[in-house]
């Protein structure tokens, strides 16, 4: 561990959206930090994490990349948290050639997102220096297609995709659901990109109604999802299935539906019943998601664990190559191999395809329904996990009342 | 008050005319002149001794500066308060990134483009806003802006509302970046930044001497007429319309130059980011009214008070914008002419000066007081 | 016993010094005309007593009560209304909303309402629904008047009442004076035109870069005596 | 030869007329002067004429060529000045700026080519001692005073003066007279509006008279003066 | 008869535009302040109301009708201690004030609320709806229209009909004149800001029950709001009305169309309507 014998400490740079729109995401930023300076510290190892705020705001990422790198001198830049901030980030390290790992962004956004033509894949490059690992839109097709099928319907589904990083890589015709679907046989009813924050969605509903669909999907922010299933109820428009990515993935979001939010669906990218560990602490999932909420007094959240398998995975590399040599870094990442608590996390370029191979590792998806506890609040139960059958199953599929 | 008939000016007798002289220069701006000099020289050599870090502040600082000089020329000699100058600086960025991603176009050609372009926007945009007045105005170019945004959100080629991030080389692909890296022995990346501050420093200083010399000349005197009075300037046979449409087609393409360069240094671009009201057009304002309006000094001290804040403040959260907002606050209730406008009152002194004052025949002897009377 | 009084009243405006100790008194049911130069101060010390701008040293005793640090609403609540320099009417309101607003600050019953003002200007109530603004000099000059009078004044205090007025309509406005005393209020004028001013006034002051020059009634100064405290001693 | 013609000038707002078929000349160099009642409509007359407002119909002819559709300041440029009846000084340029802008636009020449003339226009109107000083900071007859000051900057053949005879003391109305005269004599022609009626007729040698917006009278005057309608409407003595 | 629909969704959405425009259309029309701050003020609004519902168990209603003196309040002191020092000729103080106020409300709600998505429940009146003839036509939504009809007459009433709405013309033109005639400007205008205020509170009510808010999502409705009052007219409460509608029909017919075009041609609507009518549909006659 060359570092270490030197006795400098090993600088990590992370950026997350700690405040504005997307605070959400990074609402256990602090209580993985911490935890992961004290466990490693315990283990005689230095490490600084200089932390940045994205403000959610893109060029900020950008801003404060790029402090990091040129005023902090950080050895390893980790960012999380939708393409907001990771894309930025990463394409700061790549023109600066510092080793970037990054996560929680479905992968297509964030390799296709930085690409100088993202409509032309012959013109694709692939990154020297950023790495991400997460699921992508393969994933989150079959994990809804599966839990689709564990219900009868017409297969008539309906997609409420936006204008943004997600909605576009979800709805895109070569990379997105739309050719997935088809081959699965379902008919996929798109209207088109809407902006975020619209205040109303009768078209959608309109066009939805008339085809009949009894499916509903797409990767929607919080509040466009509630103006659209209020007006959808308000217009008589019940399908059977809603299974809808981001929106619902806070249980906050979801209480704030009130009584309507029963049986919604979303992919699981992580959950306290994962039976995965940590590799920095030991600590199981659950063990993982109850510190948090002793810690903090909130609900545990998706994002937590992919949190804390970013800083799983920078210190597994920086055992691993000397922090100060980027190319070792580098070389270190692209031949990690580790057990994180989200999840085997490696670039081996397994169920990634070859142009995307050398930066992406995936981790495992299932899916889960929201589902209204006794006492009010909201409980979300794997239902689905044909994808990844190692994590625990806690229910069936069920259709909305 | 003596009376005297026309008939002496009426024949322009040499001998009258030479009872009067016209200056605007005073001690202190002399001084100034040659202090701009120093620095100017200063700044030029800076990346042989400033740290990387040191000049992406000062490229920040640079651009910035640029942005809210040509904010002041809209808002403090013409009259245009303007919210919707992302417009342009996002245009500007979305040409040059299309040049060089789409277009292969060399880095700084795309720069000129994107200023091109976004003075041609400014032209239909012109036709339209000139038509509102005050606050109609304002809201008219941000909803512009606003459109401009959404329908380059529709641009696929350019990722769409995702955005795209231009090549990886394009820094290096920079005219001369090559050849300062060898020169100077530092890493491409290194070179770049010293190109990329080169071009923010000639940029801001292009705008700041733009606007000097126009504020020192017949059309600068027209624009404050305009500014003051519509109706008495067009009595007086100053064109309104043709003297704004310029002012604003200037700031326009300056605006758009400064978005490309900005975003060419970025490497990454997408609609909510370029066309941001707050970064582009809030922060200028912002910068500006701190700094002293309708002067040109004022964004000058008002960029290096904003970034000062920045850095002071902005590594605690939504603290720092809280501490940012309050501040803006409190200087606009107690120093509504900003804080070079508190200083002149204070001493009278002005590095830029454009008050043409009259001196020679009686008033030598009965003119006191300072330039503001 | 004065109604209104000055005493050694000064104003500035920001370094300029407009006003120099300016000591003047109006007695109850009595007209008095200030005249002067442009620029002499006149304006300027309508402003002071009607409370728009602050003095920086002296009184002003309205009914035996500073009223020299009020706000002008507060003067206008007291009894004194100001006819302004410019008519200043408000182009947002009708010509009779432009009366009615007159009453805001102070609804005091008496002679004066939109009645007794039509009657006063009959061309008023022909026009009484369009915009103040779009009247002509003289009848917004007219509404001003009637603005002032709505709110029953004690003290009326008219600023450069004549001035771009037909002689005709001034001649209708000093008809109106004797009306306007005769249902109780005192006048403070100021006027260019001496003629008139004397015609009406029952004292004057003559004002001089902001002091008072002259002061008596319009018997006892003669027309060199203003002359001279127009000008000062050195060009009469 | 008229320098300026209307022919058959109307303008109404809403019912309301405020040029009814006005017809005159103005022959060069000559000095008319317009009296009538307030609200006659002698100020829309000269935002007619100097093209402020639209004309709903008749023609205004200016040396000999169609103005009536030209915008203000190509009116200013072929030589109409005109000053407002409430005065529009440019509040934060000096007084002296004032008149250079004027002098530079209006008179299409250079700053430096107009400075001194813009200064003694200055003593001559006796602004000289307020030349660097905010025109914002003038009082109102001052701020008349730079009207004529900032008119007779754009150099004009035509001049339109708009009341700024009223609120002046009777030595002040003296000097403005003999300065009126001399612009006068210098062949530039003046149409005045005032109703300061001494001061008018010792320049003017026509007198138009409108009553809403009906020309009712023209004439040298002395006649005009002592016609019945003048003496009714205008004048208020009762015949 | 989905044109038929689209164009009805599009009223209703109008009607809550218009409820956002009216408040500002009040501050716009007397004091030509830009109040930048508008947006989050009915955000702040929302988490009174939230606060008030799920504190004290509230039903949403009465929570509004208890915040409605509070925000006047709010309003009153907001507008007394610091706007009324910027307000002048000049358009820009306000606007740079306001903006740092909506930096300030933003960052304060993130503080104590966190960037947690909320909603004021409102139980089943959220999903209610109204058949008629072929459209169904959302209880809330209806509400929404019909209490913004309800302000904009009431505005109107108060602006035009009373010694009030007299002096907060008489003031927005001339404030030193004002003073002449008893009228306290600084309270008149604290007045207006109260009062704007409250029809804020009414908005909020809308908003909350309607979708999720977070505290920063305010600047979002904001240009909406001034798009309705511009289009409008300055000082026109039912041009505020007008405008909102135009907004928000076109809005559902651009989605119609196809969603990406949502958006934009409310935005393009706007700008067509100033291209024919600079000063808006039903400017007031001087301005
Ligand atoms: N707002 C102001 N700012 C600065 N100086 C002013 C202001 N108003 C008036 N003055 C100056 O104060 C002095 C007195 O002005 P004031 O208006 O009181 O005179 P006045 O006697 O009413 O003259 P006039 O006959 O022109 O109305 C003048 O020299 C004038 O230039
Ligand atoms: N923009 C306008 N809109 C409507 N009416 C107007 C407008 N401008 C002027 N008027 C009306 O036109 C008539 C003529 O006004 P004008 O100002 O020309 O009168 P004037 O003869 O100059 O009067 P004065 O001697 O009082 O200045 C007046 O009744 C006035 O109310
Ligand atoms: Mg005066
Ligand atoms: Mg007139």
């Amino acid at each position: 561990m060359p570092a270490i014998a030197k006795g400098a400490a090993i600088k990590l740079g992370y950026v997350s959206p700690q405040t504005g729109p997307l605070a959400a995401f990074a609402e256990a930023d602090k209580f993985i930090i911490d935890g992961f300076l004290a466990n490693t510290q315990a283990a005689g190892l230095n490490f600084e994490v200089v932390v940045k705020d994205s403000q959610s705001n893109p060029n900020r990422a950008a801003d404060v990349a790029k402090e990091l790198i040129v005023d902090d001198e950080v050895n390893i830049v980790l960012v999380a948290s939708t393409p907001e901030t990771t894309n930025p980030v990463a394409t700061t390290c790549e023109a600066e050639e510092v080793p970037c790992i990054s996560t929680a962004a479905p992968w297509q956004p964030w390799f296709i997102g930085q690409q100088a033509n993202p409509g032309d894949p012959s013109s694709w490059q692939p990154f020297n220096h950023a790495f991400h690992f997460f699921w992508g839109l393969e994933d989150v097709i079959a994990v809804y297609t599966n839990m689709w099928q564990q219900l009868e319907t017409n297969k008539s589904v309906g997609g409420l995709f936006p204008n943004d990083g997600d909605g576009n890589a979800w709805g895109d015709k070569a990379v997105g659901f739309p050719p997935v679907l088809e081959k699965g046989g379902y008919s996929l009813n798109d209207p088109g990109r809407y902006q975020n924050l619209t205040d109303d969605f009768s078209a959608q509903i309109n066009a939805f109604k008339s085809g009949n669909c009894e499916i509903i999907t797409g990767v929607m922010i919080p509040p466009d999802f509630t103006t659209f299933w209020n007006q959808a109820k308000q217009q008589g428009f019940r399908p059977k299935i809603a299974s809808i990515g981001k929106a619902i993935l806070f249980p906050q979001a979801v209480e704030a539906l009130g009584d309507t939010g029963h049986n919604l669906s979303c992919e699981v990218w992580w959950s306290p019943s994962h039976p995965f560990k940590s590799s920095l602490t030991g600590e199981s999932a659950a063990e993982l998601a109850a510190g948090f909420s002793k810690a903090t007094g909130r609900p545990w959240t998706q994002p937590i664990g992919f949190a804390h398998a970013l800083f799983e995975v920078a210190a597994d590399v920086t055992k691993r190559a000397d922090p100060t040599d980027s190319a070792a870094v580098v070389a270190a990442i692209a031949a990690t191999r580790l057990d994180t608590i989200v999840g085997p996390v490696a670039w081996d370029g397994a169920n990634v395809p070859p142009f995307a191979a050398k930066n992406i590792a995936k981790t495992p998806l299932v899916g889960g329904q929201w589902r209204l506890k006794d006492g009010g609040g909201y409980d979300l139960v794997v239902v689905d996990n044909r994808t990844a059958p190692v994590i625990p199953a806690g229910g069936k599929m069920e259709a909305i009342a | 008050m003596t009376h005297e008939t026309l008939s002496s000016s009426s024949s322009q007798a040499p001998a009258a005319a030479s009872a009067w002289t016209v200056t605007t220069r005073n001690r202190a701006s002399s001084v100034a002149a040659l202090l701009i000099v120093a620095v100017l020289l200063a700044g030029i050599a800076a990346p042989l001794f400033a740290s990387r870090s040191v000049l992406q502040d000062l490229f920040f600082i640079l651009t910035m500066l640029t942005l809210a000089q040509c904010w002041n020329l809209l808002a403090g000699y013409a009259g245009l308060v303007s919210v919707g100058q992302q417009a342009f600086v996002g245009f500007g960025a979305y040409v040059m990134a299309a040049s060089v991603a789409l277009g292969g176009f060399d880095p700084v050609v795309a720069i000129l483009f994107g200023g091109l372009a976004a003075m041609l926007l400014s032209v239909p945009t012109a036709l339209f806003v000139f038509r509102l007045h005050g606050a109609y105005f304002a809201i008219g170019t941000w909803v512009i802006a606003e459109v401009v945004r959404l329908l380059l959100a529709q641009w696929k080629a350019l990722g769409g509302g995702t955005g795209t991030s231009l090549p990886t080389g394009v820094a290096r692909e920079l005219p001369g970046v090559r050849l300062v890296a060898d020169w100077f022995g530092v890493r491409p990346a290194q070179a770049a930044d010293m190109v990329y501050y080169w071009l923010a420093l000639l940029l801001a200083c292009a705008a700041i001497g733009f606007a000097y010399r126009l504020l020192r000349s017949k059309q600068g005197l027209g624009l404050a007429a305009v500014r003051d009075n519509g109706q008495a300037a067009r009595a007086v046979g100053i064109d309104p319309n043709r003297i704004r449409f310029a002012v604003y087609l200037a700031a326009a393409f300056v605006t758009g130059l400064a978005g490309a360069l900005i975003y060419l240094q970025k490497a990454r671009i997408s609609p909510d980011a370029a066309f941001s009201v707050t970064d582009w057009t809030a922060y200028v304002i912002f910068i500006v009214v701190i700094g002293g309006i309708g002067t040109i000094e004022g964004p000058i001290i008002g960029v290096v008070v904003f970034f000062i804040l920045r850095n002071l403040f902005a590594d605690y959260g939504s603290w720092y914008l809280l501490v940012l907002g309050l501040l803006g606050i409190a200087i606009m209730l107690f120093a509504p002419r900003g804080l070079w406008g508190l200083f002149t009152e204070r001493t009278g002194i002005q590095l830029f000066p454009v008050r043409r004052i009259l001196a020679g025949g009686p008033l030598t002897k009965t003119i006191k007081g300072g330039p503001h009377g | 016993m004065a109604l209104l009084e000055t005493q050694g009243l000064t104003a500035f405006y920001g370094d300029f010094q407009a006003l120099f100790g300016v000591d003047i008194t109006l007695d109850a049911g009595e007209t008095v005309a200030i005249i002067g130069a442009n620029g002499a101060g006149k304006s300027t010390l309508m402003r002071s007593m009607s409370g728009m701008i602050a003095n920086a040293a002296g009184q002003v005793r309205f009914e035996e009560r500073e009223i020299g640090a009020l706000p002008a609403p507060d003067v206008m609540a007291l009894g004194i209304a100001m006819v302004p320099e410019g008519r200043k009417l408000f182009p947002s309101l009708s010509v009779e909303e432009n009366l009615l607003i007159g009453r805001y600050g102070r609804a005091t019953a008496g002679a004066w309402s939109l009645q007794t003002v039509y009657d006063l200007f009959p061309v008023l109530k022909e026009r009484r629904n369009s915009p103040g603004t779009a009247l002509s000099g003289g009848q917004q000059q007219m509404v001003a008047i009637g603005r002032a009078l709505m709110s029953n004044p004690k003290v009326l205090l008219c600023d450069e009442i004549s001035l771009g007025l037909a002689p005709v309509i001034i001649r209708d406005i000093y008809a109106a004076f004797p009306k306007i005393r005769a249902e109780g209020a005192s006048i403070v004028i100021v006027e260019q035109d001496i003629g008139q001013a004397l015609k009406v006034a029952d004292r004057l002051y003559c004002m001089m870069e902001g002091r008072v020059t002259l002061s008596g009634t319009p018997a006892s100064v003669g027309r060199d005596e203003i002359h001279a405290a127009y000008f000062g001693a050195h060009t009469a | 030869m008229a320098i300026l013609a209307l022919e058959n000038l109307s303008k109404s707002f809403g019912a309301l007329k405020v040029a009814d078929d006005v017809s005159f000349t103005l022959e060069e160099g000559e000095a008319l002067g317009i009296i009538g009642p307030n609200g006659a409509g002698k100020s829309s007359l000269f935002n007619l004429i100097n093209g402020n407002l639209r004309v709903d119909s008749g023609r205004i002819l200016f040396d000999g060529a169609d103005v009536t559709r030209q915008p203000p300041m190509a009116r200013c440029l072929a030589g109409i000045g005109r000053t407002f009846q409430i005065p529009q000084p440019f509040q934060q340029l000096t007084v002296f700026e004032n008149l250079l802008v004027a002098a530079a636009y209006g008179a299409r020449k250079t700053e430096r080519e107009v400075s001194d003339r813009c200064a003694d226009i200055l003593v001559a109107t006796g602004l000289i001692a307020r030349a660097n000083q905010p025109a914002g900071s003038l009082g109102l007859l001052q701020r008349k005073r730079l009207e004529l000051a900032r008119a007779l900057a754009t150099d004009p053949r035509v001049l339109l003066l708009d009341e700024i005879a009223g609120g002046l003391t009777e030595a002040e109305c003296g000097e403005l007279v003999e300065t009126i005269r001399s612009i006068h004599a210098r062949g530039t022609a003046i149409i005045w509006v005032e109703h300061v009626l001494h001061a008018l007729n010792s320049v003017v040698s026509r007198l138009l008279v409108l009553n809403f917006g009906k020309v009712i009278g023209i004439g040298r005057p002395a006649e005009i003066m002592e016609s019945q309608a003048v003496r009714q409407i205008y004048l208020g003595i009762d015949v | 008869m989905n044109w038929l629909d689209t164009i009805v969704q599009g009223i209703l959405l109008g009607g809550l535009y218009a409820l956002f425009a009216a408040g500002l259309s009040l501050v716009f029309g007397i004091m030509r302040l830009v109040n930048l701050a508008h947006g989050d003020l009915i955000v702040l609004a929302a988490f009174l109301l939230l606060v008030l519902v799920s504190a004290l168990g509230l039903n949403p209603f009465v929570a509004a009708l208890v915040a409605l003196p509070v925000m006047y309040a709010i309003g009153w002191g907001l507008q007394f201690l610091v706007l009324n020092r910027t307000i002048g000729d000049d358009i820009l103080p306000p606007l740079l004030v306001t903006f740092g106020l909506s930096v300030v409300i933003q960052n304060a709600l993130l503080q104590g609320f966190s960037a947690d998505s909320r909603r004021v429940p409102v139980g089943a009146l959220e999903s209610a709806s109204l058949q008629i003839g072929p459209i169904s036509v959302g209880t809330m939504p209806l509400f929404t229209f019909l209490s913004a009809v309800g302000v904009i007459v009431g505005l109107n009433l108060i602006f035009y009909r009373t010694g009030l709405g007299r002096a907060f013309r008489a003031t927005s033109d001339d404030r030193a004149t004002a003073g002449l005639m008893g009228i306290r400007a600084d309270r008149i205008f604290a007045t207006a800001t109260g009062l704007a205020m409250v029809v804020v509170t009414i908005a909020a009510l809308f908003l909350g029950t309607r979708a999720n808010f977070d505290p920063t999502m305010g600047p979002a409705r904001l240009i909406y709001a001034f798009e309705a009052v511009i289009i409008g007219g300055l000082g026109s409460f039912w041009g505020t009305l007008a405008g909102g509608v135009i907004i928000g029909v076109a809005q559902t017919l651009g989605a119609a169309i196809n969603p990406e075009w949502q958006i934009l041609a409310g935005h393009l609507a706007f700008l067509l309507v100033l291209l024919v009518r600079p000063r808006g549909l039903f400017p007031r006659a001087l301005d």
